[in-house]
């Protein structure tokens, strides 16, 4: 994270220096300053900085896509003549354990198809999830874990 | 008027409506409840949905400074959820049979 | 610091040019001291032994003030100040003319004396909980309620000084207390708010908020629009605020109830305010709309001295028998702004002096009986004589006072209200003005001899926590009794200065014009 | 070119947005308990609000408004499941049933008044 | 309310919530905004604090007592107003100074200082009101 | 417009006033919120209603181009929101604390500040 | 005008109230011994007021008086006539004596000083009430004498029967003085003239005028009550509870006097009319005889001259009812003799008490060897009381028979009663100076010696002055009766009446009048028995009236408060809505202020949705079946609201509405978590319709009158100006920003003061929580 702030560091830089303090001019000394981080980049550690951050727009691409999802999904239930749903809640196992995290996968689950995090158990290990399909929950389970609880570990680990 | 001006409002117009029927909608819900916190649920509805009617405002009139109060929206109307489920929770079990149950002259008053 | 903009733009059309004399800033500064002060009170919540220090420094400096400002508009006419140096009716003016700085400084002089009575009374929780700060911000809401030539304006430091009071009314938590102050808070809370919708009306059909504006078209609208509903709102309003006949209730419920200085400080200013908003409200700006009411006005003025009288009568308590005296003096108050004759008029201010002073000064005599006697109850009470007589002294020259009996304060506006329904015919009114100045003396007669003469019993007093008279609080007393005394044997310059606020009130056209002198100038 | 394209573009987002608003408003009226609807106005309700922000952000000529109309995509996005699973842990832990036909509940049991202070 | 989810958030939304009231504060005086909004939100703010990680960490936060900066607000509110009578001005007229900070021109005026001390009165006075009420519960 | 207005306005006031009159403060509580409202409203209007141009003068000019909200009556109500919401935290504190003390929030049962049997005062000399 | 002169008397009139000052302090320092210092002030003033005596034996006034009130037109001012002296005289001269004998009665008292003080200020406010002139200086002495005696009645406080008589005199002349008041501005109002010197010289101007009789009845209203006369006599011989000297000076001389002072005052203005001959004489009359028959019921030596002093006043106000110069003269005879003789009998009466330790005529006898100088004082002051020569009373009740005769049927009734009267008097006079003297020695509670110097010189003097006046009455009817009667008068009169006896109506008269007073002297004890089983029989006399009065009021006040002021909260709010309703409705309707029919409202469907949410959020709360749920329901009017601001074009306000309601809601909720709310509305169907009604009333009344509003044309100056110069001038494009942080900045200010303030008020309600008992320990300040 701190190179991010170096980098937004340099990018205000910029903006001072060119007297322009535009969004356009902002963005433009980011990248600028980011090819800068790019020279010094064996003194500074920079390939984790940029393949992390490469992680975390992976993350935020897979949420916009399973939130549009988890919108249509629930557009065609609600809209269908006859819902069927079978709600229930399920207790899911986590990896993760570190407080932002858990407070990320529970707020992606809330956000995604048919699940919303109910809470977290005492112990911090257990995610209460409400879903609105519970016929196969074995199923949610492994998606959760192969989809954002991956890819939250890869991009904060 | 071009096309894609005379398509914008008459989106703006079909959105507006669809607005509304939402706003309506989520006060009906509102209105039967039953339980507290589908009301509180409605009027978190409300909130988001007034979001979207400002962005509307805001492209309509062109005075794109309702965006801000729509980020203050954004930012504030969940506290609302918040002290609600909060009051939700610390009503106790049950929240509303413990209103009837408050009929009963036993209230605790200070000696 | 260039005050205003470089910019090619015609200041003259927007703005006032001309200096403003330092002297000024006497108009203002009623209002923005307290505040200042307050702040800064409020800022030294936890130094409860430096606060009593400062706040009485504060409330000495704005009395000087205050007599300052007197002597200026006493000499000078009323002084005009337009915020932000827009021209009116675009800024708030602040207008001192006779009436207003003659009630300020008053107001002044009551706070000082309450400032100087709280500091052997009010414990360290009431200052650290913000006596103090409450205590001037509410000076700063009466301040600027006298003040103030704008409508609106008027409305926030009646909200000012309303929301000052509901924080003392409070200050304690006793059971009474939080009863009286429910009360109190939302029969208020209902009478300033008709007060704004009144504002809203008189702004949607006026277009302007200044009171001399508002003075100067109501004329030309006269026909066309809905004034008398309008005034009516108003009268309602205010009479609510004053306590008067039969909205007064909320008064006799809740003045008992919280500390005895903080009921002296409200009997002196609040119900004062109302009265001087009906004054500046309906007879300056709408004298056509005040003669179609005034016979309704006389007759809520004699239901108010009446009731309020009965009611001082039946009690037993000496802080709810004062409450209702307060009420009582309403009426006489109300009867002036009833005839609407400028010896009425007159006899209301010098009324409103007078209460002002001596029903502050007789709740604080009520703490000292209570500090004394152990009680407020007047089954309770005696033998205060034998232990106290310069107490006892002080007590009967108020009561005296009170009564409207030589050689107090309260027998010129008697003899002034008398005079002028006299001269108006209103036959029922002086009736009534003397039946309840007799009954007066009565409640408060009974009241002097139950607790003073009545042989003690001091084994029941020495039950109750009955606690030495200490010299702070005696000397705020008798700090009050100074002015009742001179009212009383010279009254002359306060009926001069009423006479001269009174006819400011029917030909306000020296207020209009103090205001617009701006624009008249260029 | 890019303003006719800025039209139609906002004008078919404020529209889908709408829709989708009007959809998570149908769902909390339709679904059967508290936790059910609480999906639909956390998914289609955040999806349509956003839609509609962006369709600003999209006619917006001014790029501090598109960046704030984007914030405020994000603010909702941060907030939303908050306050989701806020009422949805306080309806649960007051003792709000789930839905009697629900197939499946592995919460543990409402201990009685006693932890609904601790939690 | 202290789950773990919103113990979390919250410091980051305070946190951008302040940011976003003092943004409101400064462009209150040519867009919606201003003293009033911006001091609601900023006390909206720490009341989240406060409802979720509990009142200690806000009072800490703030270091001095919410009254004392509503207090300051009220003050600071005054004196713009009152600048004015060294230049023989009436009460509250507005005073323009531009200062150049980092080659930035900034326009400061007493009605942003007045603005300001708006914004402190609310924040301080809801946050006081806030977090007393949170407390109660807590006892 | 205005006329749509008035009749909300009207409406307002009637419900408002409704919960003031009854017997319990948590009711009137709500009847004051509601007040402020309807009386907000009614400056609002008051000050005549114009659509949607808010009073704000765009960038790149220094007086309005067109017929702008009038201002005032904003002002007005903004300061009155203010204010009213102020006194609305305070009742409803006082409220809670009046609860607290007196166990109750029937103002038929708050009795002491003017108890039902007050002595009569001594009637002797 | 002589200025020394005028400065003079300015500090004759202020000297008492300084003295009064001083009294205590003086008293301190040398014991009783201070009387003899104190004393001087009142001879100063008997010095200075004799100094006037050529003036007006001349027929001359004095006036002077400096600016008072001059915005009311009011002097402080004083008026010297025969009228004005002779009772300056008469309260100076024996003031002079009462401080004497206060010294020796009240020897060792631990308050002697106050009482000297309050005597003191009685005296200043006798004096000045006498030579007032213009009426505010009259009314306002007037209401001092009331004050004064007030506190010398009720100086022995710790028995109740002095409090109540002392209460008693201050509501009666009290009641009076108003009365006065309101008579005397009626004067003022209807004749422009202000002071009695003015009102003399132009007697027409009030006999004349349509209210003559209103004021008339008003000013006799102060008259009557001061004196005593019926039915306001009662307070009188209640007011014996204050010491002796009191009794003596006030009851005597003066306080009860100022009543026929004033009718006496007035009559050059007010008599000789019907009405005044009439009312004078009948209430003067029954005063008489009533006042007569009760002293004979008394045993009390104080009130049996209490009695009879009423009697005396009786036949004082009858006698200037009358009106001819004779009665005019009679009574100036009447009014000076009995000032001499009642004072000296009644500090007769004080002494006899202060030695022998009770006044109870049937418990004395016999004290004429132990008390030989006030047994003579007794004999001279009864001797005149009856009317016998060689003394001042004799003169007097020979020109009474000579004024009234038997000139037609109106006179001879009041002859026969002045007869009665008269010879009650003189059984009665006879019965205090006598009984406790001759016969045998009775045991008494203390032994009996003759009291000081300083207690027997006052009666000694008086009776001496009584004697003195009589054998040379010439002299003093030139310098003292003339003048007086001239003044009253209106004109020059002369006295020509002697010891002399002439034969004559008058003389037989006398002696009818004796002989029936002997006869009375004789069957007292069974006199007394009959009028007592009279009057047990009748069981309620005005004194009791006045008790019932009193009680009755407060029972009244009760039943009335409790009626206005019955603390149900939702009454009073009712009451004040209804208020509100009916201003709303009925103004319009009376003035033709409701609007026109309007036009219907051409508004899109997404403003007219948002209004409909309004309603609807509205009715959810007062439909919700509990107040939680009333209270969620609060959001969505206010987020209704708050709409309404976005769709007219206000920003600021949407956004502060927006924060505002979720604020409200935070709080609301923060708050009820811990309340546990008793259920929804209960209030019978029969209240609720009630308040419904009053309830769409007051909607309806706000409504119309806004809708009345808002078709008038609008004034926009204000909108303009702040368009044309919020940017230019201001620096602002926000208006609503620039109106509330420059335009209108003190409106802020103070708002922003209100949340300061709300803040801390919460702050305190709800930190400072007192168990129970702590209030007490809050008021009394402990612990700072
Ligand atoms: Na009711
Ligand atoms: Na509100």
């Amino acid at each position: 994270m701190s190179l991010f702030l170096i980098n937004l560091l340099l990018a205000i830089a910029w903006a001072a220096v060119s007297a322009s303090f535009t969004l356009a001019n902002l963005i433009f000394g980011f990248i600028l300053s980011a090819g800068a981080l790019y020279l010094i980049r064996e003194q500074v550690g920079y390939v984790g900085y940029l393949t992390r951050s490469w992680r975390v727009i992976s993350l935020a691409a897979l949420f916009v896509y399973e939130l549009i999802l988890s919108a249509w999904r629930v557009t065609t239930l609600v809209l269908s003549p006859r819902m069927k749903v079978n709600p229930g809640i399920f207790a899911y196992p986590m990896k993760v354990d570190r407080d932002g995290e858990i407070t990320l996968l529970a707020n992606l689950i809330t956000l995604t198809p048919g699940t919303l995090s109910v809470d977290v158990s005492e112990d911090r290990r257990t995610l209460y999830v409400h879903a609105i399909d519970c016929s196969d929950v074995d199923q949610t389970r492994a998606d959760i874990a192969e989809g954002f609880e991956r890819k939250i570990l890869e991009a904060f680990r | 008027m071009s096309g894609g001006e005379q398509f914008r409002d008459i989106a703006e117009l079909l959105a507006l409506g669809l607005l509304c029927l939402s706003f309506l909608v989520a006060v009906f819900r509102f209105v039967v409840g039953p339980t507290l916190p589908d009301r509180v649920l409605a009027l978190d509805l409300l909130v988001t949905v007034a979001i979207g009617f400002l962005a509307v405002i805001g492209i309509r009139t062109g005075f794109t400074l309702y965006l801000d109060i729509a980020i203050a929206l954004a930012l504030v109307g969940f506290l609302a959820t918040v002290a609600l489920a909060r009051f939700i929770l610390s009503r106790g079990p049950a929240g509303e049979t413990s209103i009837e149950e408050d009929r009963q002259p036993d209230i605790e008053r200070p000696k | 610091m260039a005050a205003a903009q470089s910019k090619s733009v015609d200041l003259s059309q927007a703005m006032i040019l001309e200096p403003v004399p330092a002297l000024d800033w006497l108009v203002i500064a009623p209002v923005a001291l307290p505040l200042l002060f307050g702040a800064v009170l409020l800022m030294l919540r936890h130094r409860t032994e430096t606060q009593p220090r400062i706040a009485i420094a504060s409330l000495a400096i704005l009395f000087c003030v205050d007599v300052g400002l007197l002597v200026h508009v006493w000499t000078g006419g009323p002084v005009v100040m337009t915020m932000g140096r827009w021209l009116p009716p675009f800024g708030i003016s602040f207008v001192a003319d006779m009436l207003g700085a003659t009630l300020v400084a008053t107001a002044g002089l009551v706070a000082l004396v309450c400032g100087i009575f709280s500091v052997g009374t009010v414990n360290f929780v009431g200052r650290r909980y913000g006596f103090y700060a409450f205590m001037l911000l509410m000076l700063a809401g009466v301040n600027g309620s006298f003040l103030t030539g704008d409508i609106f304006n008027l409305y926030v430091w009646f909200e000012v000084f309303l929301i000052a009071s509901f924080g003392l009314i409070i200050l304690g938590s006793g059971k009474r207390q939080i009863d009286g102050a429910t009360k109190y808070a939302i029969l208020n809370l209902v009478a300033t708010t008709l007060f704004l919708i009144a504002t809203g009306y008189l702004y949607g059909i006026f277009g302007t908020l200044n009171m001399a504006d508002v003075a100067l078209k109501a004329s030309q609208l006269r026909t066309s629009a809905p004034l008398v509903t309008l005034a009516t709102l108003y009268l309602i309003a205010f009479s609510m605020k004053a306590a008067a006949f039969p909205l007064n209730f909320w008064l006799p419920a809740s003045y008992h109830t919280p500390r005895i200085v903080v009921a002296a400080l409200f009997a002196g200013l609040l119900t004062k305010v109302g009265v001087y908003a009906l004054m500046r409200i309906l007879v300056m700006l709408f004298p056509p709309e005040h003669a179609i009411l005034s016979s309704l006005i006389v007759w809520i003025a004699i239901g108010t001295m009446l009731i309020g009288i009965l009611g001082a009568l039946a009690q037993s308590d000496i802080r709810r028998l004062l409450g209702f005296v307060v009420v009582s003096g309403i009426g006489f108050m109300l009867a002036g702004i009833g005839l609407g004759s400028d010896v009425g008029l007159a006899g209301s201010i010098v009324y409103a002096v007078h209460s002002m002073l001596v029903m502050t000064a007789l709740y604080l005599m009520a703490g000292q009986i209570r500090r004394a006697g152990g009680s407020y109850v007047l089954s309770e009470l005696a033998g205060l004589y034998r232990t106290n007589p310069m107490m006892a002294a002080i007590a009967l020259f108020l009561v005296l006072a009170a009564a409207g009996l030589p050689p107090g304060s309260g027998l010129w506006p008697k003899v002034m209200l008398v005079q002028a329904s006299l001269a108006d015919g209103s036959w029922w009114l002086a009736s009534a003005i003397l039946v309840t100045g007799l009954l007066t003396t009565l409640a408060l007669g009974r009241l002097f001899v139950l607790v003073f003469w009545r042989a003690g019993n001091d084994g029941d007093a020495a039950g109750r926590t009955a606690l030495s008279v200490t010299a702070s609080t005696q000397m705020a007393v008798l700090l009050l009794c100074v002015p009742i005394a001179v009212l009383g044997i010279w009254p002359e310059p306060v009926i001069a200065a009423a006479q001269f606020a009174a006819s400011g009130l029917l030909e306000p056209g020296a207020y209009a014009s103090a205001v617009f002198s701006a624009e008249v100038t260029q | 070119m890019i303003l006719e394209a800025q039209n139609y573009i906002s004008g078919f987002l404020i529209v889908i947005g709408a829709a989708f608003a009007l959809v998570a408003a149908i769902g909390v009226i339709r679904l059967p308990d508290i936790y059910s609807r609480m999906h639909a106005a956390s998914k289609a309700g955040t999806v349509g609000s956003g839609a509609m922000l962006i369709a600003l952000a999209v006619v917006s000529y001014d790029p501090a408004t598109t960046l704030r109309a984007l914030a405020a995509v994000a603010f909702i996005m941060l907030t939303a499941p908050v306050s989701a699973h806020l009422l949805a842990k306080a309806a649960y832990a007051v003792g709000y049933r789930l839905w009697d036909k629900s197939i499946l509940d592995e919460m543990p049991k409402v201990p009685d008044a006693d932890s609904k202070k601790k939690s | 309310m202290r789950t773990l989810i919103f113990r979390t958030m919250a410091p980051y939304l305070t946190s951008l919530m302040v940011l976003f009231s003092v943004f409101v504060l400064l462009r209150g005086h040519n867009e919606p905004g201003g003293g009033f909004i911006g001091g609601l939100i900023a006390a909206s703010a720490f009341a989240i604090y406060g409802i979720a990680c509990g009142v200690s960490p806000v009072r800490r936060a703030l270091y001095f007592h919410p009254m004392s900066i509503s207090g300051f607000g009220l003050l600071i509110a005054t004196i713009s107003g009152a600048l004015s009578m060294f230049g023989s001005l009436p009460f509250m007229t507005g005073l323009w100074t531009e200062a150049s900070i980092l080659g930035v021109t900034v326009d400061l005026s007493t009605p942003l200082v007045f603005d300001i001390g708006v914004y402190l009165v609310v924040l301080g006075s809801l946050t006081s009101i806030a977090l007393a009420l949170e407390e109660r519960e807590e006892d | 417009m205005e006329t749509a207005f008035s009749a909300l306005v009207g409406i307002f006031f009637a419900v408002a006033v409704y919960l003031l009159l009854s017997k319990h403060i948590i009711r009137i509580l709500l009847g004051t919120a509601i007040l402020s409202n309807a009386v907000n409203l009614l400056i609002f209007t008051a000050g005549r209603l114009t659509r949607e141009v808010p009073p704000i003068i765009p960038n790149h000019l220094s007086v309005p181009a067109e017929m702008i909200a009038n201002p005032l009556p904003q002002a007005l109500v903004l300061t009155a929101i203010v204010i009213s919401f102020s006194l609305f935290a305070f009742l409803l504190v006082l409220t809670y604390r009046a609860y607290q003390e007196l166990g109750t929030d029937d103002t038929e049962e708050m009795r002491v500040a003017e108890p039902v049997d007050d002595g009569l005062p001594p009637m002797g000399y | 005008m002589e200025t020394a002169g005028q400065s003079l008397t300015l500090f004759a009139l202020f000297l008492p109230f300084l003295a009064a000052c001083v009294a205590p302090s003086l008293t301190r320092a040398f014991g009783h011994n201070a009387a003899w210092l104190l004393a001087a002030v009142p001879a100063f003033l008997f010095i200075h007021f004799a100094g006037f005596v050529p003036l007006v034996t001349q027929g001359g006034q004095a006036g002077g008086g400096y600016d008072w009130v001059p915005s009311l037109g009011a002097r402080f001012s004083w008026y010297l006539d025969g009228l004005s002296v002779t009772f300056a005289l008469l309260i100076s001269g024996i003031g002079t004596l009462i401080v004497l004998y206060s010294g020796g009665y009240l020897k060792g008292h631990e308050h002697q000083g106050r009482f000297f003080s309050f005597i003191l200020m009685f005296m200043g406010a006798m004096q000045g009430l006498v030579v007032a002139d213009s009426f505010l200086t009259l009314f306002v002495f007037w209401e001092l004498t009331s004050i004064t005696s007030f506190l010398l009645i009720g100086f022995d406080h710790g028995r109740e029967a002095s409090r109540r008589a002392a209460i008693q005199a201050l509501i009666v002349t009290g009641a009076g003085g108003l009365s006065l008041l309101a008579g005397l501005l009626l004067v003022w109002s209807v004749t422009g003239i202000g002071d009695l010197g003015t009102l003399l010289s132009s007697g027409e101007a009030m006999r004349e005028s349509p209210f003559y009789l209103a004021a008339l009845l008003l000013l006799l209203g102060g008259a009557f009550t001061k004196s005593a006369q019926v039915p306001f006599h009662f307070w009188l011989p209640n007011a014996m509870e204050a010491p002796t000297p009191v009794s003596a000076y006030l009851h005597s001389a003066t306080m009860v006097k100022a009543g026929v002072y004033l009718v006496m005052r007035l009559n050059p203005a007010f008599g000789e009319t019907v009405a005044w001959e009439t009312i004078l004489p009948v209430f003067g009359g029954a005063t008489l005889l009533t006042g007569g028959l009760l002293a004979a019921r008394q045993t009390d030596l104080k009130l049996m001259l209490a009695y009879t002093t009423v009697a005396s006043l009786g036949l004082l106000v009858m006698l200037t009812g009358v009106g001819s110069e004779k009665a005019i003269e009679a009574a100036v005879l009447y009014l000076i003799a009995h000032s001499l003789f009642k004072g000296a009998l009644f500090m007769v009466a004080g002494t006899i008490d202060h030695e022998a330790g009770t006044r109870d005529v049937t418990k004395l006898g016999g004290l004429r060897t132990a008390m030989p100088i006030t047994f003579a004082a007794a004999l001279v002051g009864a001797i005149s009381m009856g009317g016998l020569p060689p003394l001042f009373g004799f003169l007097a009740k020979e020109e009474i028979y000579a004024a009234l005769g038997f000139a037609d049927n109106w006179t001879t009734l009041l002859t026969l009663v002045a007869i009665g009267g008269n010879a009650l008097m003189f059984a009665i006079g006879f019965a205090v100076a006598l009984k406790p003297f001759l016969g045998a020695k009775a045991d008494t509670p203390k032994v009996a010696h003759e009291g000081p110097v300083l207690l027997w010189i006052g009666p000694a003097v008086l009776g001496l002055a009584g004697l003195v006046a009589a054998i040379f009455s010439s002299w003093s009817h030139e310098n003292l009766t003339d003048p007086m009667a001239s003044a009253i008068a209106g004109n020059a009169v002369h006295a020509h009446i002697s010891l002399i006896p002439h034969l004559g109506l008058p003389l037989y008269l006398s002696l009818v009048t004796v002989g029936i007073g002997i006869a009375i002297y004789v069957g007292l004890g069974r006199i007394r028995a009959a009028v007592s089983s009279v009057l047990d029989a009748i069981g309620w006399g005005p004194d009791k009236g006045f008790d019932q009065l009193v009680r009755g009021t407060i029972r009244t006040a009760r039943v009335v408060t409790a009626f206005f002021q019955h603390g149900h909260m939702d009454r009073y709010m009712t009451v004040t809505f209804l208020v509100i309703a009916v201003a709303l409705l009925a103004t319009p309707a009376m003035f033709g202020e409701f609007p026109d029919w309007p036009a219907m409202p051409g508004m899109a469907f997404y403003e007219w949705a948002v209004l409909l949410i309004a309603v609807i959020g509205l009715w959810s709360v007062l439909a919700a079946s509990n107040r939680l749920t009333a209270i969620v329901s609060l959001g969505i009017q206010g987020f209704a609201v708050a709409l309404i601001f976005v769709l007219m074009g206000a920003p600021d306000l949407a956004f502060t509405q927006f924060m505002v309601e979720t604020l409200s809601v935070v709080i609301l909720a923060l708050v009820m978590t811990r309340l546990r709310l008793s259920p929804a509305d209960h209030r019978p169907v029969g209240e609720r319709t009630v308040d419904a009604s009053i309830a769409a009333a007051c909607g309806l009344g706000f409504g119309l009158f806004l809708l009345r509003v808002t078709q008038g044309a609008f004034d926009d100056t204000l909108p303009r100006f702040f368009a044309e110069h919020s940017y230019a001038i201001a620096h602002g494009r926000n208006f609503v920003n620039v109106i509330l942080v420059d335009f209108r900045g003190l409106d802020t200010l103070g708002e922003i003061a209100v949340v300061m303030i709300a803040g801390l008020a919460v702050l305190a309600l709800i930190r400072i929580r007192l168990r129970s008992g702590d209030e007490a320990a809050a008021e009394s300040g402990k612990g700072s």
